[in-house]
C-alpha cells in the first residue's frame, strides 16, 4: 500500500468530499467525522511519504501508469514532503478546533462547509506534490474557488472583498497559465522536470524571459507580495474565523512553495540567479514589502486586519530569503515557510477563539480594545496567543527565531544589509504590535466596556475542544524551535538543489 | 478563399468584445458576450480545434449567457459604464 | 485609476508583443510545441487506447488526472454557489401570487395566509409573471427530447467524433434549463429536485474518482484503466477505451447536474422559489 | 582543566520553572509559598553541590540540544558563573521569605502570578549564569526580560503601564535591535558562538568592524545600565520592593553586567580586547556613568530612586574593573557582583520595610524614623557602609581590589574616579542614616504607633546585613571563585 | 518592410489574442460595474485560450481524429498530418475552470447586490462609509 501514498493523500479527501456532500442531505452529524477521518488518513500517509523520502530518496508516482512527460507524474522530494506534512497537519488541527464555531456560524450549511474545506485542502495538497505545470494550475483553481466561497460567507463586506479576491486571483492564475503556455511554446512539454531539462537551450529567447515574468507576477498576485497585496487584508478580515484560520496559514505559504518550486526546479538556479539579474531587485522589493507591511499593521485597529498585514510582511521575509540566492537564505525561506504556517495558525486560532467568546464592538471585526481584561477571563487562550506572538517576534527558543536567524545570516552572507535592517525593523514593530495587544488585555479592566453597551460578564475560557488544539499548536512552536536543527540537516539541506553556494 | 471569412470573424470578435464591455445595459452586455463567445468558437473551429469550439459553443455561448441573464435578472440592468 | 489601469494594460500588451517576435511562425509543423510531446499522442493514441479521437484519449486517459480535477472544479463551483447563495426560508414566510385561470384575476396571499386548495382553477405564478406563449412552450416540449438524445449521443460517441462527457453534459443541462425557461422554475424543480441535482453532482465525480480508486484496488496506479481488463474480461487496450467511456459518463452526469443547479441558484437568488 | 559532564546545571535552571506548575496548580497561599521556598532551597542545594568541583578548577558541562549548525543550547559552569549563580540562588531564598511577608502585609492582588514569574525569572538568571555560548545567553536574557515584565508592572495602573513600556522599549528593543545583529555577524565571521578562554574574535575581521560589534554588544545588553541606556532602571522602581530588591539590585542588572563581562572576556578575549585599544574607551564610559549616576543620586528624594541611581553607578564599577584588564581589577570587579548584591539588597529590604511600616517612600519624611525602627535602620547603615566601601564591610574588599587594579594598570584617573565616587556614595547615603537617628521625629510617627515591620520582613534584612558584614572577614568562597575565574581568563599564575 | 508585413501577417492570431487580453484586463481594472468586471474576466480567459489554440494550429494539418473505420487505408500515422491535440485538451479544462469561476463570481455579485442594492463599486463604497 505504501507505494500508493502519493495517490492516497489526494484521493481520500477528494472522495470524502463528494461523500460528505451527499451525506449532508441525510444526516448532518456525519459530516464532521468523515472530514476528520479523511484528513487524518491523508496526514498519516503524508507522514509515511516523508518517511519514505527520508529513508530512500524522492518518490515518483505515475498517474494512469503513463510515464512522464506523457502522463502526469507526482514527484515527492524532500521539499514538498515536508510542506505536505505541514499542510495536512495544519488543516487537521484547525478542523478539530473549528467544529463549534462552524455549528454556530452556518447551522444549515455544515455539509457544504466541510465539503469546501476538504476540497480546499485537497487542492493545496495536490499543488504541493504535482510534477506537472498545468496540473498545478487546475489544482490552484480548485483551491482558489473553494477559498473564495469560504471567505465570501463571512460577515460585513465579506462578499465584496471575496469578489475582489476573485478578480485578483483570476488575473494571477491567468498570468501563470499564460506563462506556462509560453514555456510550452518553446519547449513543447508541460512536465516540470522535462521543461527544466529542455530550457537551457533556449535561455536567450525573449519568450522564456516573458514566461518567467508572467509566472512570477501571477504568483506574486496570488501570494499578496507587497505592491500586489490589495486583496488580502479585506478578505482575511471579513472571512469567517473557522475558515480563515485554515486559509491564512496555508494559502500564502503554499503559493510561496510554488514560487520556490518554479524558481529552483522549473527555471533552474542557473537561469533564475545566473542568467537574469533580478535577484537583488527582488530582495530590495521584499525589504520594502516587509517594512510597508509592518508599518501598515501598526495603523490597524482591528485584530484580524493587523494579523493580515503581518502576513504581508512575512511574505516579504520568504520571498527575500529565496531571492538572496544562497544556502542560508533559501534554508531560511523554507524553514520560515514551515514555521510561519504554525505561527499564523496559532495566532489566528487564538483570534478565532477570542471571537467565539467576545462580542466585537464593530460587526464582524474584533477590535483591539475589545480584548480588555481577556488575560484574567481567558488566561489559557491568551497564553497561547502570547506564545504565537513571541514566535512571530522571533524570541528564542520559539521556532520563529531560528528561521529568522537563517534569513539574517543569509542576508549577511549575501551582503544585503538592507534586508537585514528590514527584518530587524519588522521584529521591533512586531514587539510594539503584540505588546500593545498584551497591554490592552493585561491592564484593561473588563468593566469599562460596560458603558459601551457590551456586557463582558459571559466572557470566560473557551470550550476544551477549541482550547486543546490551540495549546497543542502553541507547544508545537516550542518543539519545532528545539528540533530546528534536525529539520534543517535531515530535510531542508537536501531540498536545496545543487549549484547554490 | 477561407482567409477573408477568418478575417471577418476576427474583426467581429474584437468588435463584440469591445461592445460587450462598453454598452450601458447589462442585459445587452450579456447578449453581446454570448455573441462574442460564438464568434470565438467559430474562430477556433476554423483553426481545427473542434472539441474546444464545441465546448465553447455550448458553454460560452449557451450556459454562460443564460447565467449572465439570470444574474442580471436577479440584480439590475442599470450601469454607469 | 483609469490612467494607471491603462498604463498597466499597455505594459502587459507591450511585453507580450515583445515576446511575440521570437515566436515560431504560425502553424509551423516543426515548432517545438508540435514536436515533443504531442507527436507521441498522435502516433500512439490508437495503439494505446483504441480511441481515434486523440483529444478524448488525451483528455480522459493520458491526462485523465487533470480532467478529474476539472470535474472537481465544476463540482466545487456548484457547492460554492449553494454555500454562498442558498437561503432556506419556510414556505409560508413570503407572500405568493395566485391566478384565477378562468377570469385571469391575480390574488396575492399575504404571508401565513390561507392558500387556495389544489385545483386547476388556480395556478401559482411568479411575481414577475408574463402570460406564457403557447408556441414557445409547445416548441420547447417538442425540442427537449431530441436535444437530450443528441446530448447522450455526444457523450457516447466522444470516442470517434468531437464531443465527450463535458459537451454532452452541458447539452443535457441546457435542455433542462430550456425547460425551466420556457415553463417556470417550480415545475422544473418539482420534476428534478435540489436533492437529486446534489446527488448527481457528487455521483458523477464519484464515478470518475471511484474508477481510479478501483484501479488502485486492482493493484495498478490511480486511473490506470488497463487494470480493469480483468473485471471486464477484455484486453487492456479496449479496457482503456471502456474505462474512458465510463469516466466520460461520470463527467457528463456531474456537468449536467452542476449546470442545472447553478441555474437554479442564480436565477432564483437562492430561494429556489421564483425563477426567470 | 577537567570537564565534568553532568545534568546538574540544567536541573538548576529547570527546578524553579517546574515549581511554576506547582504554584499554578494549587490555589491555597500556604502551599503555594511552600512550593516557592522548596524550589529555592533545592536550587541553592543543586548549585552548591557543584561548588567543590568548580573550586577544584573543574568545569561542569551539559548539552541540551543542537539547534543551529555548530551552536547548541549548552550549559557550562565555570568559576565566574558559579559566583553569580551562588549569589542569585542564595538571595532568592531570602527574597522569597521577604516577599511573602511583604505581599501579605500589603495584601497585594494576584500573588500567584507574582510568584510564578518570580520563579521563572530566577531560572532565567541561573540560565544566563551557566550558559556556554552566546545563543544560550541570549535565550535566557530574553526570557528574563519577558518574565520580569509582569513583575515590574505588578500594580497594573497607569504608572506601571508607562514604566513597563519604557522597560520593554529599552531592554527588548536593544537586545533585538543591537545584540541580535551583532550575534549574527559574529556567527558569520567566526562560525561559532561558544565562549572560549582566549575569545573567538581574534583576527576574525577588521578592527573597525570588531569595535562596532563590541559597542553593539555593550549597549545592546541594556540591563547593564551603561549610560545612555540606563533610564529604564529608575522607571522600573514602580515594582513592588522585593522585585526591585532581587531583580534590580541582583538578578536583572547583574545579568546585564555579567553578559558584558562575558563578551569582553570570553568572546573578544582580553588580548583581542586590549589589542583593539578598547580598554580606555570602556573605562571612560564606565567612569562617566559612575560619576554622573552618583551626582543624580544626590538629587533624588525618593529612597528607591536614589538606590536605583546608586545601583547604576555601582554596576559600572564592575565593568570598569574588568575593562582595566589587570588581574586585580578583574578580581575586584567580579567580587563586587557578590558584595554589592548583599549590600544593596539590604538597602532595598530596608526601604521596603519602611514602606510596609509607615507607607513612606521619600527620604524627607524619614526624619527620626530610626528611633521607631532601630533594627531596620541599623541594617540600613551596614548596607550603606558596604556599598560605600567602608571597612568592616564586604564592599570594602571588592573596592580595595578595584583600587589595586587601577594602580596595577597605572590608570591614575580611574583611581581618582573610584575615590570620588566613594565620597559621593557617602554623601548620598550617610545623611539618611543621620536624619533617621539624630533628627527629632515629627509627630505623626508617634501618633499612629509605628512599629518595626513584621518578622517576615525583618529577619531577611537582618540576615543580609549580617552577611554583608561577615563577608568582610570571610570573603570565601567568592574571592576564591573570582581568582580562579581571573586565572582562567588571563592564564596567569 | 516586406518581411515586417510578413512577420505581422504570419502571426496575426497572436496579435488578436494580445488585443483581446488587453481588452479584458482593461475592463477588469477600470470598469466600476461588477458584472462588467466579470465579463472582462471571461474575455481575459478566452483570450488566453485563443493563444493556446493558435499554438496548436498546423498548416495543412487535419482535425486531431485519426482516420479510421472500414474505408481507412492502413498508412502509418504521421504527426505532421494532424493538428496538435494537447492544447485542445488543456483548453477544455481551462474553459471549464472559466465557467466555474463565472458561476461563483456571479453568485457573489448577486450576494453583493442583495447586501448593498447596487453593483457599482463607487456607490458600494459610499454605502460602506455611511
Amino acid at each position: 500500500m505504501s507505494q500508493q501514498f502519493p495517490a492516497l493523500i489526494i484521493i481520500v479527501p477528494l472522495l470524502a468530499a463528494f461523500f460528505i456532500f451527499t451525506v449532508s442531505w441525510i444526516n448532518r452529524k456525519l459530516c464532521f467525522p468523515i472530514a476528520v477521518l479523511s484528513l487524518a488518513i491523508s496526514l498519516v500517509s503524508a507522514m509515511g511519504l516523508l518517511g519514505m523520502v527520508l529513508s530512500n530518496g524522492p518518490v515518483e508516482y505515475r498517474m494512469g501508469g503513463w510515464p512522464p512527460p506523457w502522463g502526469i507524474p507526482y514527484y515527492v522530494d524532500y521539499l514538498n514532503a515536508l510542506v505536505l506534512v505541514v499542510v495536512y497537519a495544519v488543516a487537521l488541527i484547525n478542523l478539530l478546533a473549528c467544529r463549534q464555531s462552524v455549528r454556530r456560524e452556518f447551522p444549515d450549511k455544515i455539509g457544504s462547509f466541510f465539503t469546501l474545506y476538504v476540497l480546499f485542502v485537497t487542492g493545496l495538497g495536490g499543488m504541493v506534490v504535482t510534477g506537472d505545470a498545468f496540473n498545478l494550475y487546475v489544482l490552484l483553481e480548485i483551491a482558489s474557488l473553494t477559498g473564495y466561497a469560504l471567505i465570501g460567507m463571512g460577515k460585513g463586506d465579506a462578499a465584496l472583498s471575496s469578489l475582489n479576491y476573485i478578480f485578483m486571483g483570476t488575473i494571477g492564475a491567468s498570468f501563470y497559465l499564460l506563462g506556462i503556455g509560453y514555456l510550452y511554446l518553446v519547449t513543447g512539454s508541460l512536465n516540470i522536470a522535462d521543461i527544466a531539462s529542455i530550457l537551457p537551450g533556449v535561455y536567450d529567447s525573449k519568450v522564456v524571459l516573458v514566461a518567467f515574468i508572467f509566472c512570477i507576477t501571477g504568483l506574486f498576485l496570488k501570494m499578496a507580495f507587497f505592491p500586489l497585496h490589495g486583496w488580502l487584508p479585506n478578505a482575511y478580515t471579513n472571512a469567517p474565523s473557522a475558515a480563515i484560520s485554515l486559509i491564512a496559514p496555508l494559502t500564502t505559504k503554499v503559493m510561496i512553495y510554488v514560487m520556490i518550486r518554479i524558481v529552483l526546479y522549473l527555471f533552474t538556479p542557473s537561469f533564475s540567479f545566473g542568467a537574469l539579474h533580478v535577484g537583488s531587485v527582488l530582495v530590495w522589493l521584499s525589504a520594502g514589502a516587509i517594512v510597508m507591511g509592518s508599518l501598515l499593521a501598526l495603523g490597524q485597529k482591528s485584530l484580524k486586519r493587523m494579523l493580515a498585514y503581518i502576513i504581508v510582511a512575512e511574505v516579504g521575509y520568504m520571498t527575500g530569503g529565496l531571492w538572496l540566492g544562497n544556502t542560508e537564505g533559501i534554508t531560511g525561506a523554507i524553514l520560515h515557510l514551515v514555521n510561519d504556517a504554525a505561527m499564523t495558525l496559532c495566532v489566528f486560532l487564538a483570534a478565532g477563539t477570542l471571537m467565539f467568546k467576545i462580542k466585537p464592538s464593530v460587526a464582524g471585526e474584533l477590535q483591539l480594545d475589545d480584548l480588555a481584561g481577556s488575560f484574567t477571563k481567558m488566561p489559557y487562550t491568551m497564553a497561547a496567543f502570547v506564545m504565537g506572538a513571541l514566535s512571530i517576534i522571533g524570541v528564542p527558543p520559539f521556532c520563529g527565531f531560528f528561521s529568522k536567524w537563517y534569513l539574517l545570516s543569509g542576508a549577511v552572507t549575501a551582503g544585503h544589509y538592507e534586508f537585514l535592517a528590514a527584518l530587524l525593523f519588522s521584529s521591533l514593530v512586531n514587539v510594539v504590535l503584540f505588546f500593545r495587544i498584551i497591554e490592552i488585555g493585561y491592564y484593561g479592566k473588563p468593566g469599562h466596556r460596560a458603558e459601551s453597551g457590551h456586557s463582558i460578564a459571559h466572557m470566560d475560557e473557551a470550550p476544551l475542544d477549541m482550547l486543546i488544539p490551540l495549546l497543542l499548536v502553541a507547544a508545537g512552536l516550542l518543539a519545532m524551535g528545539f528540533y530546528t536543527d534536525d529539520i534543517v540537516t535531515h530535510v531542508i539541506r537536501f531540498a536545496i538543489p545543487a549549484g547554490i553556494v | 478563399m477561407i482567409w477573408y471569412i477568418e478575417l471577418v470573424i476576427t474583426i467581429l470578435v474584437i468588435i463584440c468584445g469591445i461592445a460587450a464591455i462598453t454598452v450601458r445595459d447589462l442585459l445587452g452586455a450579456a447578449i453581446l458576450f454570448g455573441a462574442y463567445s460564438f464568434m470565438m468558437c467559430l474562430l477556433w473551429a476554423i483553426m481545427g480545434a473542434v472539441d474546444v469550439a464545441f465546448t465553447e459553443a455550448s458553454v460560452g455561448a449557451g450556459v454562460s449567457t443564460v447565467l449572465f441573464v439570470a444574474a442580471v435578472f436577479r440584480t439590475s440592468r442599470r450601469t454607469k459604464d | 485609476m483609469k490612467i494607471i489601469g491603462f498604463i498597466i494594460v499597455l505594459l502587459c500588451g507591450g511585453l507580450l508583443a515583445y515576446a511575440t517576435s521570437d515566436f515560431p511562425y504560425w502553424g509551423d509543423p516543426a515548432s517545438p510545441a508540435s514536436m515533443h510531446v504531442s507527436a507521441y499522442y498522435i502516433e500512439n493514441a490508437v495503439a494505446d487506447t483504441s480511441v481515434p479521437n486523440i483529444v478524448t484519449a488525451v483528455l480522459a486517459d493520458y491526462r485523465g488526472y487533470d480532467t478529474m480535477f476539472e470535474t472537481a472544479v465544476i463540482f466545487s463551483a456548484a457547492i460554492a454557489c449553494f454555500f454562498l447563495l442558498r437561503i432556506f426560508t419556510p414556505e409560508s414566510s413570503q407572500s405568493k401570487l395566485y391566478r384565477h385561470i378562468p377570469t385571469g384575476i391575480t390574488l396575492r396571499i399575504a404571508p401565513g395566509g390561507k392558500l387556495p386548495e389544489k385545483s386547476d382553477t388556480f395556478e401559482r405564478i411568479d411575481s414577475s409573471w408574463v402570460p406564457h406563449d403557447l408556441i414557445i412552450k409547445t416548441a420547447c416540449r417538442l425540442f427537449i427530447p431530441f436535444i437530450q438524445i443528441f446530448g447522450l449521443y455526444v457523450i457516447a460517441h466522444g470516442h470517434h467524433s468531437p464531443g465527450g462527457g463535458f459537451q454532452g453534459g452541458v447539452i443535457l443541462g441546457a435542455s433542462i434549463i430550456l425547460f425551466a425557461v420556457s415553463n417556470d422554475l417550480r415545475s422544473t424543480i418539482s420534476r428534478m429536485g435540489e436533492k437529486i441535482t446534489a446527488f448527481l453532482c457528487s455521483a458523477g465525480v464519484f464515478i470518475y474518482a471511484g474508477t481510479g480508486a478501483l484501479c488502485i484496488l486492482l493493484g495498478a496506479n490511480f486511473l490506470d484503466y488497463g487494470a480493469l481488463a480483468s473485471l471486464m474480461g477484455v484486453d487492456p487496450v479496449s479496457a482503456r477505451s471502456h474505462g474512458i467511456l465510463i469516466v466520460e459518463i461520470g463527467v457528463g452526469i456531474t456537468v449536467m447536474a452542476v449546470m442545472v443547479s447553478l441555474y437554479y441558484i442564480l436565477s432564483s437568488g437562492g430561494q429556489l422559489d421564483e425563477g426567470l | 582543566m577537567e570537564i565534568i559532564t553532568s545534568i546538574k546545571p540544567f536541573l538548576a535552571v529547570l527546578v524553579s520553572s517546574l515549581a511554576v506548575l506547582g504554584i499554578i496548580a494549587c490555589k491555597r497561599p500556604n502551599i503555594r509559598e511552600t512550593w516557592t521556598l522548596g524550589a529555592a532551597v533545592l536550587k541553592l542545594l543543586i548549585v552548591a553541590s557543584m561548588l567543590p568541583a568548580v573550586l577544584r578548577g573543574a568545569e561542569i558541562e551539559y548539552t541540551l540540544m543542537q539547534v543551529l549548525p555548530g551552536v547548541a543550547i549548552r550549559f557550562r559552569v565555570d568559576a565566574f558563573g558559579m559566583l553569580f549563580a551562588l549569589v542569585a540562588s542564595s538571595l532568592w531564598i531570602i527574597t522569597s521569605i521577604y516577599s511573602i511577608g511583604y505581599m501579605r502585609s500589603l495584601k497585594e492582588h494576584s500573588q500567584t502570578r507574582y510568584f510564578c514569574f518570580f520563579a521563572l525569572s530566577l531560572s532565567a538568571t541561573i540560565g544566563v549564569a551557566f550558559s556556554a555560548n552566546l545563543l544560550t545567553l541570549y535565550l535566557f536574557y530574553e526570557m528574563l526580560s519577558l518574565a520580569t515584565y509582569p513583575l515590574v508592572t505588578h500594580h497594573q495602573d497607569a504608572q506601571a503601564r508607562s514604566s513597563g513600556r519604557k522597560y520593554l522599549l529599552y531592554i527588548v528593543g536593544s537586545s533585538i535591535g543591537l545584540v541580535l545583529p551583532a550575534m549574527v555577524i559574529t556567527y558569520h565571521l567566526t562560525g561559532t558562538l561558544s565562549f572560549a578562554g582566549g575569545g573567538i574574535m581574534a583576527q576574525a575581521a577588521s578592527p573597525t568592524l570588531l569595535t562596532i560589534l563590541f559597542f553593539l554588544f555593550l549597549f545592546g545588553f541594556a540591563k547593564a545600565a551603561v549610560m545612555p541606556m540606563h533610564s529604564w532602571l529608575p522607571a522600573a522602581m514602580v515594582a513592588p520592593t522585593p522585585v526591585s530588591a532581587l531583580l534590580h539590585a541582583v538578578a536583572v542588572v547583574k545579568v546585564g553586567v555579567f553578559c558584558v563581562v562575558r563578551v569582553i572576556t570570553k568572546v573578544f578575549g582580553s588580548d583581542c580586547f586590549g589589542g583593539l585599544h578598547l580598554s580606555p574607551v570602556v573605562c571612560f564610559v564606565a567612569s562617566v556613568t559612575i560619576i554622573a549616576a552618583s551626582f543624580i543620586a544626590l538629587s533624588q528624594d525618593g529612597l528607591k530612586r536614589r538606590l536605583a541611581f546608586s545601583t547604576i553607578g555601582q554596576l559600572s564599577y564592575i565593568i570598569l574593573g574588568v575593562a582595566l584588564l589587570s588581574p586585580l581589577g578583574m578580581t575586584g570587579g567580579m567580587l563586587h557582583i557578590a558584595m554589592h548584591a548583599f549590600g544593596k539588597i539590604t538597602l532595598f529590604f530596608c526601604a521596603g520595610a519602611i514602606f510596609v511600616a509607615t507607607g513612606r517612600k521619600n527620604i524627607s519624611e524619614m526624619a527620626g524614623i530610626g528611633k521607631r525602627m532601630p533594627i531596620t535602620m541599623a541594617a540600613f547603615f551596614i548596607g550603606a557602609m558596604s556599598v560605600i566601601g567602608l571597612p568592616p564591610c564586604g564592599g570594602f574588599i571588592s573596592k580595595w581590589y578595584l583600587v589595586l587594579g587601577a594602580l596595577e594598570a597605572d590608570q591614575i584617573p580611574m583611581l581618582i574616579v573610584l575615590l570620588t565616587s566613594s565620597l559621593l556614595n557617602a554623601a548620598y547615603f550617610l545623611p539618611i542614616v543621620y536624619k533617621a537617628f539624630f533628627c527629632s521625629p515629627e509627630k505623626s510617627l508617634f501618633e499612629n504607633k509605628v512599629e518595626e515591620a513584621p518578622l517576615w520582613c525583618l529577619v531577611p534584612l537582618c540576615f543580609t546585613a549580617i552577611a554583608s558584614f561577615a563577608l568582610f572577614f570571610f570573603p570565601q568562597p567568592f574571592l576564591t571563585l573570582a581568582k580562579i575565574a581571573v586565572k582562567s581568563i588571563t592564564g596567569g599564575p | 518592410m516586406h518581411d515586417l508585413i510578413l512577420a505581422i501577417m504570419s502571426k496575426y492570431n497572436y496579435w488578436i489574442y494580445i488585443v483581446l487580453l488587453m481588452i479584458g484586463l482593461y475592463a477588469m481594472m477600470v470598469k466600476k460595474n461588477l458584472v462588467k468586471k466579470i465579463i472582462g474576466m471571461n474575455i481575459l480567459q478566452t483570450a488566453i485560450i485563443l493563444f493556446y489554440i493558435s499554438v496548436s494550429a498546423k498548416k495543412d494539418g487535419t482535425l486531431p481524429i485519426i482516420i479510421h473505420g472500414p474505408h481507412a487505408g492502413h498508412h502509418p500515422v504521421r504527426a505532421a498530418d494532424y493538428i496538435n491535440p494537447l492544447p485542445h485538451v488543456l483548453m477544455l479544462t481551462a474553459i471549464v475552470v472559466a465557467v466555474a469561476t463565472l458561476g461563483v463570481a456571479l453568485a457573489l455579485a448577486i450576494k453583493v447586490y442583495q447586501q448593498y442594492g447596487t453593483l457599482d463599486e463607487d456607490e458600494i463604497h459610499t454605502r460602506i462609509r455611511k
